[in-house]
């Protein structure tokens, strides 16, 4: 009932402002939803904490791309000709961000990706930026990981043919893992596969130590159920798309011992003040832990929201110039610097399931 | 590839293919009596799955018990489809039916989004501890997965033996009911004539009905072992198994109950196999299964075990 | 017995039955003869409920069974014997005569049996055999046994001959007359006006969608438009 | 006694109708916004898929559900002849762009008459082993060439770009190409049924054993019908792509779902109607994107309700089933919206008040 | 007379059931023959033999002393024999002009000169593209289409059917639907008709008319014919000849007194005496 009152207030004050509206492109259903759901969390709390800004109340209009890149290229234009947005948030995958991206590119209007980390996201690009590391430094870290760290020299790479994020962390992992002296081979799959067992079978036939599988969620806490099932105990490896509760939900026993190059950890050594005040916030709303993906998303809010600042006004064009020059911005994964390409250049933590839990391991911070 | 590795792959072929047998069963069941391609099979199979899973996880429900109500709710779900939805549309043309039963399977893949949400949930928590760990990852921790059946070295998970078994006793009740009591001959007498079939005194929309929850409680059965063997379940989980075990149906011959489980295992072989021997081939695994139905349609038209429809002059 | 009032039947835009009144009684071979097209056919289906009728009424036995379920009708005794015999294919020969049985749980079922096995031999020969797999003929009886198999008290046969042998017209007449000596009232219909006017007591004449002449067939074979329309002389 | 209108008399009315539908088409793209104006072409587009599975399913009584196949055939092709150069090498990071591709540059009309005749080639290389199958398995086998081309496409990286699809396809279509293809496919598929060839594939579509004994062969007609439908599929795959600007392989763009929503319009519309397949093209069109408002936040008396995921797709498909249970023919049936039609219409609407 | 078309030594198998054994006889050019014999004694198989709905186990057909047994039944109509169904088969949902129009189809899809490439032995028939591209675009074709409505309108006209042209073919009642058929039949230009039952379902004073019917048909339109009929008043009022068959097997052959004469006949099929059924 208090909510509601709350609500209600606030709704009556946005009545009676102007406000600045930004469309939060997202997954809501579909595949990938539980990453649309994290970011769309850390966004609500970003919201709740700073509703305006200058003097204007931001107005947040979500739109659903359910896990398609069709209806991702659909949603960014509807948000900008319908929604009349002066900004967007989104989208969560690499392959749908591409998508969206053109869209917003074409139609000048500034787009910040909370988690997409494949370079094409936002290369050649003026409107669309992001907030988190790329692929080429997050592949490297896994395979220094995978190499130094747990000594494996044969992994076999479980590539998701249908997502650019996995083909590119595939191929980053293997250079880097190469140059280091190792050997990889590719196993291939498509999202919405559910039996992986003769990849597998395969792969232990090949000789493979390690798996490392830059996919998805979904279909990692598969992979990793069936190969032990059928007796693979070698370590497995992914990147940030195993960054969701449901990894563990689905994959229980078998992901234990997994481990995973991410944005974000509570754990990690918290830098800013907005670190704390986003983990403070997150954990009394949602009486959890945040994932990766809610700070990630708490921060492309904030980013925009101090871009607007910065621009003074609704422009579009203003708004992604100052998106662009955004320098030591203090956000809830850490310190903020976006480039001329529209990339961050941010550290990698390296997280690892034990028990059922995401345990902390180290940041790597790049070279 | 080695024996080794071929073994293990056959094993894994027959484990796939156990679950599409079971899958298409109900499948070919409602095909052979109905003409009607059910394409909401798979819809009613991921149904089934959430009824268990909210049963166990908010009911509070022991999952033996759980999964018994969830396989009648699946029937009922299924006997509801066809009175609100086939029913009204026994006479119309077989591709509204057909269009119809798209439009059905859409509805339930949305209404799983609203109601359960489009987030993936995890099937693992259902069953107690150690039978969770011994049907899922065919093991327990401590003996380090040791629960396996491991003959020679070979691993079975331990789900597939319950789905072989499972699969067999549901061929056998199915077979039973068709061919022996009165409303499994009142089922074939459905198929061939259904205006003649009301004439013999039979209440027609209730064998259907019948027919309906059958097929759907095996869709069920069919679910709760897809989702233990694949421990994850969203609202589109039942579109690429029910897509499969309708190839499967037709690979046997649809409207042909062994030609489902014939279908079922080589569909499951093949696609494993093509993989084991091709490994760089797994992208074309879904292309490799529909290349060989096409392959087996243009040898015998009417599938594996099929019957030929005569058309007489 | 059945007693037909105002009966109408439109099958969208066509007016099949324009009223036509009709009245069976018990114990009787009644014949209904028409031309092609008539109505005929869609007045049995009116009375067993497989189409609906737009107006009048239909009682069996004093019950108003109009527009009810096929599978009520059935069960208050009334059986058809399809245009076109529209046996099982896919059902053995037994299964046939036990759909006919379908709804009786007394214990004469297997009596009764025997009973149609009497009146035609030749369906024991072939009781295991799919009755896809019968000739013209053979159906044709079966279709008949199948109808009496659920103990009809009326028998509704919609051109029995149609597509027979001489041969086997003649026997089938024969058991119609067999079946009604034994108790069971009829209601025919028949091409061969001739024929289906021997075998009757009472004979209606249809014609598109309406009744134009009834009365006793006795009567029926003398009357010179009858004669000329329907019995080709 | 139904009235007819004179041959002069109908060729002016659809004249008339066609410089119509044009003033409106230019008010459209004048006042709309481009988002409109996107859905505007939209509606063309899904009206040539409609119109050619209608002319495959509908009249020539072919049960294909390979439709996207076809389409993605032809979006595939034309969409690598009008990309730049440039644009192809910076797209395709798997593998390199496969030869001709890497050297050529179309402009958007002759790619996509080529991407129609490349669908058309592979509907005959398609319908030749499926055309001898019937009823269900012809459906299951289409389903499953369809799925193949789908399953090459995501393979094939040299020439599709795997799954990644192609990306920053020039936006070439708009309102008057969409709906100038939309004209040219209805006047040649209209065309066809119209005559005796039509006459024919109907004639199989009601019975083939009959047709074949009155001298059809009904193997070469089923595979006319079926390689014009795929021919325009091809075309509408072409506006398509260069509509969505990015094609990729998946079941939801170009899959088994693009098939299946064809299907509804067409069934919704009336399957074996050219006008039936454009008004359920319309309406599925309009439908979809007008019940968008429920998934978005609503304000009823300044409150706030969020929008509800998935709530689009629900109520869609709720009132798709409905139409099909009361209309289970579709809206127009078999029969066309033709000038004689609207017009005895007219006639007996007033012969009725007279009552 | 000669022989338009000969069986020679046919039969047809499905699987064990022997439906026609050892078939061997012929249609001479002009009479009205009939095929007659018990329910499932292989009739309508031989027709579906000799239009190419099945190939025969063993045996040839030969049409105008040409071995059409491998021919499709597109091919034997174009050839000249045209058939009636046992259960009608017309094109439903299509007007009854159209039903007898598609019957003229064959004529505009293929060229003249591709009707001898058959006589040759070489079957190559089919849709001739330029026809295609002639009548999508109505460049020269309106006129053939007009004759093609013409001269279905003219046979409509004489069997009848010229009131009902407009209907659906699927609304008529069932013994105008024979006609049809019949009608159909003829506009594919056949010198050979088959006609499966064509009294089928007929009271006597229609099947009075059309025994008169179909002597006038092969009169007007030169045609030959050969007829099953269980209606014995039709066999014996129209055929010239007649064959009976039971079990597959041709068992007599005569002039319709023979037949009624014939103690094979009779046991069989026609049973003590056939008039007498109604008595
Ligand atoms: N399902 C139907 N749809 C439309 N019209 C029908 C249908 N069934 C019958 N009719 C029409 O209704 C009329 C009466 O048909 P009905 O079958 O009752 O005649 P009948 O007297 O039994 O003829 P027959 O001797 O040929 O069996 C005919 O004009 C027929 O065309
Ligand atoms: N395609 C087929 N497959 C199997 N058996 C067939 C086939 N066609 C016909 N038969 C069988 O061949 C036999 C002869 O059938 P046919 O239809 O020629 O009989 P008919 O003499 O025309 O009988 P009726 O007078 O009842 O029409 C029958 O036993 C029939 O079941
Ligand atoms: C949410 C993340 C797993 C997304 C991923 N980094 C991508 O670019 O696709
Ligand atoms: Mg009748
Ligand atoms: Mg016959």
């Amino acid at each position: 009932m208090k909510k509601f009152l709350v609500v209600f207030v606030i709704l009556l004050s946005v009545l009676s402002l102007a406000t600045i509206k930004i469309g939060v492109v997202l997954p809501m259903t579909g595949g990938i939803a539980a990453f649309g759901r994290m970011v769309w969390e850390g966004v609500e709390v970003a919201h709740e904490l700073f509703p305006d800004v200058n003097g204007e109340t931001i107005e947040l209009t979500i739109f659903d791309n359910r896990s398609d890149k069709i209806e991702a290229a659909n949603a960014v234009r509807r948000a900008i000709d319908v929604g009349n947005v002066s900004a967007i948030l989104g989208e969560v995958a690499s392959s749908y961000s591409l998508a969206g991206g053109a869209v917003a590119e074409e139609k000048k209007t500034p787009m910040v990706t909370p988690s997409s980390t494949n370079p094409l996201v936002t290369s050649g690009k003026k409107y669309v930026s992001r907030v988190c590391f790329i692929d080429p430094f997050q592949g490297w870290a896994a395979a220094v990981l995978a190499f130094e760290n747990l000594g494996v020299r044969n992994v076999a790479i479980f590539m998701d043919v249908e997502q650019d994020y996995a083909v590119g962390l595939a191929n980053f992992f293997m250079q880097t893992f190469q140059e280091l002296g190792g050997q990889v081979f590719f196993e291939y799959y498509k999202s919405g596969d559910q039996d992986f067992t003769a990849q597998i079978s395969d792969a232990m036939l090949t000789g493979a130590e390690a798996l490392f599988i830059p996919g998805y969620y979904q279909e990692i806490a598969l992979i990793a159920i069936q190969a032990r099932q059928l007796g693979f105990f070698g370590p497995l490896i992914t990147g940030d798309g195993a960054d969701a509760p449901e990894t563990i939900s689905i994959g229980g026993d078998a992901v234990n011992g997994l481990y995973f190059t991410t944005h974000y950890h509570p754990d990690s050594p918290a830098v800013t003040e907005n670190a704390k005040l986003f983990l403070e916030r997150y954990t009394e709303k949602f009486n959890k832990i945040p994932a990766a993906l809610s700070a990630l998303g708490f921060d492309a809010y904030m980013v925009i929201r101090d871009a607007i600042m910065r621009a003074g006004s609704a422009d579009r064009e203003a708004i992604a110039q100052a998106i662009r020059s955004t320098t030591n911005f203090p956000g809830a994964t850490g310190i903020i610097n976006i480039d001329n390409e529209g990339n961050a250049v941010k550290s990698v933590a390296i997280v690892k399931i034990e028990d059922g839990q995401f345990k902390y391991e180290t940041t790597i911070n790049p070279r | 590839m080695n024996l080794y590795t071929f073994l293990q792959n056959l094993i894994n072929g027959l484990s796939l293919g156990s679950l599409y047998a079971l899958i298409a069963i109900g499948y070919t069941m409602v095909y052979g009596i109905l003409r009607l391609i059910n394409f909401a099979h798979g819809d009613v199979f991921m149904m089934a799955v959430y009824f268990a899973f909210f049963l166990v996880t908010l009911g509070k429900v022991p999952w033996l018990i759980s999964f018994v109500i969830a396989i009648l709710a699946a029937a009922l779900l299924g006997f509801t489809i066809d009175r609100v939805a086939y029913k009204p549309i026994r006479n119309a043309p077989r591709i509204s039916a057909l269009i119809t039963a798209i439009g059905v399977s859409f509805f339930l893949e949305s209404f799983a989004v609203v109601v359960f949400s489009g987030i993936p949930r995890s099937f693992r928590n259902i069953y107690p501890k150690f039978l969770n760990n011994m049907l899922i990852l065919g093991g327990h921790e401590e003996v380090k997965y040791g629960r396996n059946v491991i003959v020679g070295g070979l691993r079975i998970p331990i789900v597939s033996f319950v789905i072989l078994a499972v699969t067999a006793i549901a061929l056998v009740i199915l077979w039973w009911i068709i061919y022996k009591t009165k409303i499994g001959m009142a089922m074939r007498a459905v198929s061939v004539d259904i205006p003649t079939t009301s004439l013999m005194g039979v209440n027609v929309d209730r064998v259907i009905g019948f027919t309906f929850a059958l097929g759907s409680a095996l869709a069920a059965i069919g679910g709760l072992l897809w989702a233990t063997r694949y421990p994850q379940l969203w609202p589109y989980m039942g579109f690429m198994p029910g897509l499969k075990a309708f190839i499967a149906a037709v690979f046997g011959g649809i409207g042909s109950i062994q030609g489902a489980v014939v279908g079922g295992f080589l569909l499951g072989l093949t696609e494993i196999m093509l993989v084991g021997f091709f490994p760089k081939m797994a992208g074309y695994r879904d292309a490799f299964a529909f290349l060989i139905l096409i392959l087996i349609l243009s040898i015998k038209p009417e599938g594996l075990l099929g019957k030929r429809s005569v058309v007489k002059v | 017995m059945l007693k037909i009032e105002g009966l109408k039947v439109n099958y969208g835009a066509i007016k099949a039955i324009k009223g036509i009144d009709l009245q069976v009684p018990e114990g009787k071979i009644v014949t209904m003869i028409g031309a092609n097209g008539a109505g005929k056919t869609t007045t049995l289906s009116a009375i067993s409920g497989l189409v609906r009728s737009s107006e009048g009424k239909i009682f069996f036995q004093g019950k108003d069974i109009t527009n009810l379920n096929p599978h009520l009708i059935n069960k208050m005794g009334i059986s058809l014997v399809p245009e076109g015999r529209r046996v099982f294919a896919n059902l053995t020969v037994r299964e046939n005569l036990m759909m006919g049985a379908y709804n009786r749980k007394d214990s004469e079922v297997e009596k009764d049996l025997e009973w149609v096995f009497e009146l035609f031999p030749r369906l024991k020969e072939r009781i295991n055999q799919l009755a896809s797999t019968l000739s013209g003929g053979e159906q044709q009886m079966l279709a008949v046994s199948r109808a009496l198999m659920s103990r009809p008290k009326l028998m509704m046969m919609d051109e029995p001959s149609l597509g027979l042998a001489p041969l086997l017209v003649k026997e089938v007449f024969s058991v119609i007359r067999k079946i009604n000596s034994e108790g069971t009232t009829i209601l025919l219909i028949e091409q061969d006006a001739a024929v289906a006017l021997k075998t009757s007591h009472y004979g209606y004449v249809l014609e598109t969608g309406t009744i134009t002449i009834h009365g006793p067939s006795e009567e029926l074979i003398k009357n010179d438009e009858v004669r000329k329309a329907y019995l080709g002389l | 006694m139904a009235m007819k209108l004179s041959n002069r008399t109908n060729l002016i009315l659809t004249i008339a109708l066609v410089f119509f539908v044009w003033l409106l088409l230019f008010f459209a793209e004048g006042r709309m916004n481009t988002y409109m104006v996107r859905i505007v072409s939209l509606i063309g587009i899904y009206g040539i898929m409609a119109v050619s599975l209608t002319l495959i399913n509908g009249i020539t009584g072919i049960f294909s559900l390979g439709h996207s196949g076809f389409i993605a055939l032809g979006a595939y092709t034309s969409a690598l002849l009008t990309m730049s150069i440039h644009q192809k090498e910076i797209t395709f990071i798997l593998d390199k762009v496969a030869w001709p591709f890497n050297s050529v540059q179309l402009s958007f009309l002759p790619a996509t008459i080529i991407g129609g005749i490349v669908a058309a080639v592979f509907s005959f290389l398609i319908g030749w082993p499926s055309l001898r199958l019937s009823g269900d398995y012809l459906a299951i086998a289409t389903l499953g060439f369809s799925e193949i081309i789908r399953i090459l496409a995501l393979n094939l990286r040299s020439i599709t770009n795997g799954a990644l699809g192609l990306k920053g396809i020039p936006q070439y279509t708009n309102v008057w190409w969409s709906w100038s293809w939309l004209l040219i496919t209805v006047i040649f598929i209209g065309s066809l049924v119209n005559s005796s060839f039509g006459r024919a594939l109907k004639a199989i579509r009601e019975d083939r054993v009959a047709a074949a004994s009155m001298g059809i062969n009904v193997f070469k007609h089923q595979l006319l019908g079926f390689v014009i439908g795929g021919f325009f599929a091809g075309i509408s795959g072409s506006l398509y792509a260069h509509w969505l600007t990015t094609i990729d392989p998946r079941t939801t763009s170009i899959g088994v779902m693009l098939t299946f929503n064809v299907l509804i319009m067409i069934v919704i519309g009336g399957l074996g109607s050219i006008s039936g397949a454009i008004i359920g093209a319309g309406l599925f069109a309009v439908l979809t994107e007008w019940l968008r408002f429920l998934e978005e936040p609503m304000k009823i008396f300044s409150f706030e309700f969020s929008g509800i995921a998935g709530l689009r797709m629900l109520v869609f498909s709720a009132i798709f089933v409905i139409v099909m249970i009361f209309w289970p023919r579709g809206i127009m049936g078999r029969k066309e919206l033709t000038w004689n039609a609207i017009y005895s219409w007219f006639r007996r609407g007033k012969g009725e008040s007279y009552e | 007379m000669n022989e338009i078309l000969k069986l020679d030594h046919v039969t047809m198998q499905f699987g064990g059931l022997i439906a026609v054994n050892d078939f061997d006889n012929c249609v001479k050019e002009g009479e009205i023959l009939g095929l007659i014999g018990p329910n499932g004694a292989g009739k309508t198989t031989v027709f579906n033999v000799i239009t190419g709905v099945y190939y025969p186990t063993k045996g040839k057909v030969l049409f105008d002393g040409l071995d059409i047994t491998p021919l499709k039944p597109h091919h034997i109509t174009h050839i000249g024999i045209s058939r009636t169904f046992q259960n009608i088969r017309l094109f439903q949902d299509m007007t009854v002009l159209e039903n007898v129009m598609v019957a003229q189809h064959h004529e505009i899809a293929t060229k003249d000169a591709e009707k001898y490439l058959v006589k040759l032995g070489k079957n190559k028939y089919g849709a001739n593209s330029l026809w295609f591209w002639k009548s999508v675009l109505k460049l020269g074709y309106i006129s053939r289409e007009r004759e093609m409505m013409d001269k279905a309108l003219n046979i409509l006209d004489k069997l009848g059917l010229k009131k009902l042209a407009y209907e659906k073919a699927g609304s008529l009642p069932y013994g105008e639907q024979r006609l049809l058929e019949i009608a159909r039949a003829l506009a594919t230009d056949a010198k050979l008709l088959l006609l499966d039952e064509p009294a089928a379902g007929m009271n006597p004073s229609e099947s009075q008319q059309l025994v008169q019917l179909i002597k006038w048909i092969r009169d007007e339109f030169q045609v030959t014919i050969f007829l099953i009929e269980h209606d014995m008043k039709v066999v014996m009022g129209l055929c010239e000849r007649i064959l009976v068959m039971d079990y597959g097997v041709l068992i007599a052959e005569g002039t319709p007194d023979e037949i009624q004469k014939n103690e094979k006949v009779i046991e069989a099929y026609l049973g003590e005496e056939w008039s007498n059924v109604a008595e």
